[in-house]
């Protein structure tokens, strides 16, 4: 099992999970975050006085898949949330030793 | 006979829409109170009372509180059913046209329906609180307005006009009966799921404060209007309205200081809703350094009586007891102490030497309308729980009830945007499905099918 | 000789003030409506909007619209320009002072531009909505406020003065005129990059019911405060307005109920919004009885309004044409058919044996403002597009027209306080930097760079 | 000998209610500005001036500011101690109930302390804050007010009755009063922790825009209500309000877009604040062209002039200096220059050929109240710091001033509904522990300890 | 070390956090995430427009353990945050290589 | 590569983020995350009840590094976010198998 984590720009989400649909992938958690990187953040002003905010905002998926999926479902996200911009995001990939689904108990891949 | 007086309506004219506003600003300060899960709910209760009670008001609510008396003091008639006819330049009220004063007193009736729903927070059928509300003002507000406020040279209502206690804005008929009625409610209803369990702190205290500083505002309409006059009554009400209010903030952040260690900003918005509640009946009898004395009595006892339902163990969610029946009581009662003939209702209480007389007329308009509003709220309540259900299910209260009452959520700063996929209903009204199923919708409207889906 | 009445002009005073305030309330309902990277633009816009017709109302905007006619009840001459003959205490409009009389009327011109913000959200170029709402209030409000509101015994506005049609406050002039204008508007704009696709739903819901509450409020110097006096008239269509207002909103909420099986709190808030709208013009031609039909026809017909960009793909953000095109027609309309001699305006419409004559009156009126509204505003639209650009990029409206117009965010809950680094200016306004450039700034402002720069 | 006007006093009604509004108005202008653990402390600081101010002025301080001079028009006697002698019909001011009129200027009281507040914001301890509002209120504005509003025929204040400066509503006797208090506090409690390193961006501007939209709602009833009357006066003062308020809200965000490449919210909410402030004085003075150019001069000084605090280095929070102290100054001091005698107040100033004598008057009143309001704060602050401590532990203010003062968080839009366990008091008052310790509370309420604990 | 990441159903926070306490364990980071899986989300309705809202609100969890108590760990979050219901989550778990108390500068077990 | 995950006090963000920029990072994810460990949370009280918020605010940063890096970057983070004070948080590294960047679809060490 594997971990991959995906980092991206938040108007892609939605192509991104529905590729992911496409695929077969059924679950997948998301949080929000901030990206700090080569995209420049941007610049508020406030009574005169500028303040450079410098994190832009990403939504970091987290999906759990089974060893054989892996460069697949790397290659889907990465193309989907792919825009060519400066700020596209990232993607990795961690090994996973146990997985379980808490509402029936199964680990493994059952418990994808 | 009377004329008409510009200057008197115009300050009954801008005090109906002071009082107007008392209710948006209720629904902001009870809505600050809920966690974020419930806010719309509370907003809907209190929007959606405006809009029964008004009709209600229009069609049979004003003649039955200020028509002619049919006996006893207990109920006006029907004789101004849908207002017709006060219609003409020459129907006053007084010194002012009959429909400002219908529409002054209108705004009363539905503050006080709209006061209740602070007891029955995050878990109430809205249909059910909609019937509620209509039976209750009717049954309920709309009579105990007439012994309270109607006038006719003792042939009136039989608590003001013919009992003669004192109440000058409504500390029995506004406080008393919503904060009873607000009792009587939480009983049906129960507690919440997780009450005492789960925190329950209120998830935006600027709303509250901004709903306390409006309702703060329109209260000098409430007070000061009920002069029904641009004179010095209504100064005399005003003054006492803000130093009384200034008074009770006080005295409850100086409570929560000593028992807590911290004033807090829900404390002073409560005392200052406290100290308005407690001098509603007595802006009129009692001079401004009796009103200092009802604002520290009022903020103190309020302070207190707070968690008395965490020692009785009923859910009053929002303390509705325990800042406007318990503040109602301590308004209405302590005119028999501390009214004085310096004021210009003109009434010597206890302390001035004016003996126990004005007092027992105080405790016997108070307990009468405590008792009839709790009883027969209870009834209206068990009624309504038996035929439709007063509550949403456990499940849809865990998950929020703005969710499952009315398919929203307070709040979106997110910027996961794409969360979400819209379907656009464009289906004649006929098409009447009492289920939301979005799926259906969309197949049933494939011309939008196109347009309406997400690209993928 | 009509003489100062100070009860009058109290009244007048205190309903110009809340006139005032609708603009900010409406400024909150848009506001909430809007996703959360767009809601400090609608807010701009609205206030923008008080700034630039405030200033040409006094100016010349109330010469316009309200000095002597100059033929045909097309406009008004430039004879009160600057406003410099009106200031002394002799100076009277009825009964009481001009200069009140400007003021109240100056609050229309203003809330009647901002109305059409709403047809634009998210995508406007700031300096081009500048830029039309001073062209339009000059070309269309003003000499519209002429036609309707201005009367001078018959040699008035062609609408009022001379046609007869009935508009108390404002159905044609306030609410078709804005409706039609942000129909045009949103025409010329095209509609919101993702409209349909991503979900564009309120981020704000309590701030949507805020604005709505001091909509209701300011509404009642709106139409109460129409009738420039305190009297009986001003107490009807008080108790017009808040009794439409309640129907409307239970009529929009019961089509929800029905049709989506959820009342919904932006159904409540627009259905009383509806409500406000469509007893604009008739507050003073109908009983208390034909009010609440008023009401309930406009949110019902409004409710099912609102889905009509969806049908024919224009984006109306906010729905300026399902609520005040609608609405406003639905009040002037109905006018012709409900309208009851008991009220003051003293006319029966159709079903009081009225005959065909007053709708006839109001359908010319309802039908002139719509399409000199549209035509104009369409034009005005399309040439400031072709000169300077009305719509920002599409890059810009991606990531948020409130960070691209106005530098700034709304909000900042976050506890990651640290994501910024401030670099304050204390350049002379000289040194006028168009681009926001803020390395080249702070390397120009050597004295700062040691104190503003982080710390690292 | 004039008689009650219930016209008048239904304005001035009006009016007090309005000035009341505009406090909860800046608490939420203000906390709209801070950052969001700052907010409730910044809400707090303005009710309890409410509170505060508003039971000195019933004691004492409308006695000190408008009974009989005791001398040199410098303060008032004692006679009005508690507001006795005034409650009866027969008592008034002018044309109005004397109680009107005391409730009318209780409310610029209360408005000057709490304008204060933005000076110090997100470092004070309430206690200490608490205290200087009363003894400031005392020894500064109760003065002052005589000086400036206290008329009795060339006996009243020295600054508006003997000295003949204008100041219509306060543009010394409040903004530049506290405007230089602001100065004199920020400078006693120096700077915030981490000031211009650390971003201290608004955190709700929405917030702000609505605080903004309250006080120019409310500001009608300042400067139109301080003509006591509903005259052509207040006419003249509400349409020069209106337009200055807009003519610098458009001057400020002008220089923005010039200066900073963006107009932003904030700067149409601070301009439309010192066109405000700006105008307060001079609303009577000038005519509507004047007031226009009240309003350009306005904007673009202060919009400058909030940049001072970086060059000066003293954090002066949200602005206090930069927007009352030079907004207040300007509007008095360009009366001297642009007074025209076609307005109400009947003087020329130095451009219409008045010389320069109301020019100095002007000068004088202006500098006389910025130093004596400059020192004695200074000195009224550093004996509070030295007695009790004026500030807040580094520690405190860096997790946040609302948790450490007040033991709240503003808001709770969490999904994590679990993170905290309540641990309910019932505790009696008597049992005082100046700390906050919850293990220990919960032991020492055993009954409690089953159903206020966590179910684990 | 290793590295336990739960995602769970946010009312049942209260709960694992006792479980977890009264296991032993002495830390653990929070944060709010959105979930997609099985488990249904909601409609909302603005002006007659459905939006079908299909994150379901979640808190994830990150329990850095060590070697010897991760089945346990790893048990006493499935049992505390079972329901039965659909949706009620996963835990997985991920090898640790170095852990480090900022605070001491201690790494490995001392560091938990 | 490694995936350097940090907890930290919200207010170093700012001392960290240059540390790792001086050091070369170019990159790193960020979210808001709440605490649960030794140090304490606060108390809140409403009307009279208190509640014991156990939970503190934290920020919890990912850097994807190359291996030769992870003991300077655990070094550096762990530095420049320590006050000495309970709650300054931890470090954690876990192995990383792929790293892919959206934009340009580069992968290992290119890609961060
Ligand atoms: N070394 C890293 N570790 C973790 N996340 C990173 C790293 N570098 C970049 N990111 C994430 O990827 C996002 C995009 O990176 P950025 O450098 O802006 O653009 P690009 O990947 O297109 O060159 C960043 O906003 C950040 O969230
Ligand atoms: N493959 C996955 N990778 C990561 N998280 C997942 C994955 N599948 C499900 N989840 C998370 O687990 C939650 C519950 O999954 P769900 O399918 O709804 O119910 P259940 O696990 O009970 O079958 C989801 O909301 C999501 O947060
Ligand atoms: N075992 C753990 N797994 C994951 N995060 C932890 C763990 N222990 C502590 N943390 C995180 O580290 C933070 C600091 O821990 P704490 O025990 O409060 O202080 P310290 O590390 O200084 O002893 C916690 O708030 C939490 O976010």
């Amino acid at each position: 099992m594997k971990l991959v984590t995906a980092v991206i720009k938040p108007h892609r989400l939605d192509e991104v999970r529905a590729a992911l649909e496409a695929f077969g992938v059924s679950g997948m958690t998301i949080t929000e975050a901030s990206g700090y990187g080569r995209q420049k953040g941007h610049t508020e002003v406030y009574r005169g006085a500028e303040y450079e905010v410098d994190l832009v905002p990403k939504v970091r998926l987290e999906i759990v898949v089974d060893d054989s999926d892996v460069d697949d479902i790397v290659d889907v996200v990465a193309k989907s949330a792919h825009t060519g911009k400066i700020g596209d995001g990232k993607v990795w990939v961690v090994p996973v030793e146990t997985v379980v689904r808490v509402r029936t108990g199964e680990t493994g891949q059952e418990a994808l | 006979m009377p004329e008409l007086s510009a200057g008197d309506t115009a300050w009954v004219l801008a005090s109906a829409a002071l009082v107007l506003l008392m209710t948006p600003g209720l629904a902001l300060f009870y809505g600050g109170m809920v966690r974020a899960k419930g806010v719309l709910n509370m907003l809907m209760m209190n929007f959606a009372a405006i809009g029964i009670v008004s009709i209600l008001w229009v069609l049979y609510g004003y003649s039955l509180a200020f028509s002619t008396d049919i006996g006893g003091g207990l109920l006006g008639g029907l004789g101004d059913f849908g207002l017709r006819g006060l219609l003409g330049e020459e129907s006053l009220s007084s010194t002012i046209p009959s429909t400002v004063f219908v529409g002054f007193q209108g705004m009363f009736a539905i503050i006080t329906v709209a006061l209740i729903s602070g007891a029955i927070a995050d878990r109430a059928k809205f249909s059910a609180w909609v019937l509620f509300a209509a039976v209750w003002a009717t049954l309920v507000y709309f009579p105990v307005a007439h012994w309270v406020f109607f006038f006719d040279d003792g042939n009136g209502g039989w608590i003001g006009d013919r009992l003669g206690a004192i109440d000058f804005a409504g500390g029995t008929a506004v406080h008393i009966n919503a904060g009873a009625a607000g009792l009587a409610l939480a009983l049906v209803l129960g507690r919440r799921v997780g009450w005492r369990k789960e925190p329950m702190r209120p998830h935006n205290l600027p709303l509250v404060l901004l709903g306390a500083g409006l309702l703060w505002f329109g209260w000098f309409g409430f007070n000061a209007g009920s002069a029904v006059a641009a004179n010095g009554l209504a100064g005399v009400a005003f003054v006492n309205t803000q130093v009384a209010t200034a008074a009770a903030l006080l005295a409850w952040i100086l409570v929560e200081r000593i028992r807590d260690g911290k004033p807090t900003t829900l404390g002073a918005a409560s005392g200052a809703v406290a100290g308005l509640v407690a001098i509603t009946p007595a802006c009129s009898s009692v001079t401004p350094i009796g009103a200092i004395i009802v604002g520290v009595v009022a903020g103190v006892l309020c302070a207190l009586a707070v968690g008395l339902k965490t020692k009785f163990g009923y859910d009053d969610s929002l303390d509705v007891v325990g800042v406007h029946l318990v503040g109602g009581l301590a308004g209405s009662l302590i005119i028999g102490f501390i009214a004085s003939a310096a004021a210009p209702a003109g009434v010597d209480g206890l302390f001035y030497g004016g003996g126990f007389s004005q007092l027992g007329k105080q405790l016997v308009a108070s307990l009468a309308v405590l008792v009839y509003s709790f009883v027969v709220t209870f009834l209206i309540g068990k009624i309504i729980d038996k035929v439709i259900g007063f509550r949403i299910s456990e499940d849809d209260e865990a998950s929020g009830i703005d969710l499952a009452e009315h398919a929203e959520t307070a709040y979106d700063f997110s910027t996961i945007g794409g969360g979400s996929r819209p379907h656009t209903i464009t289906r004649a009204p006929s098409a009447d499905s009492e289920k939301l199923d979005a799926s259906a919708n969309s197949s049933s409207a494939p011309a939008d099918e196109k347009e309406g889906s997400v690209a993928r």
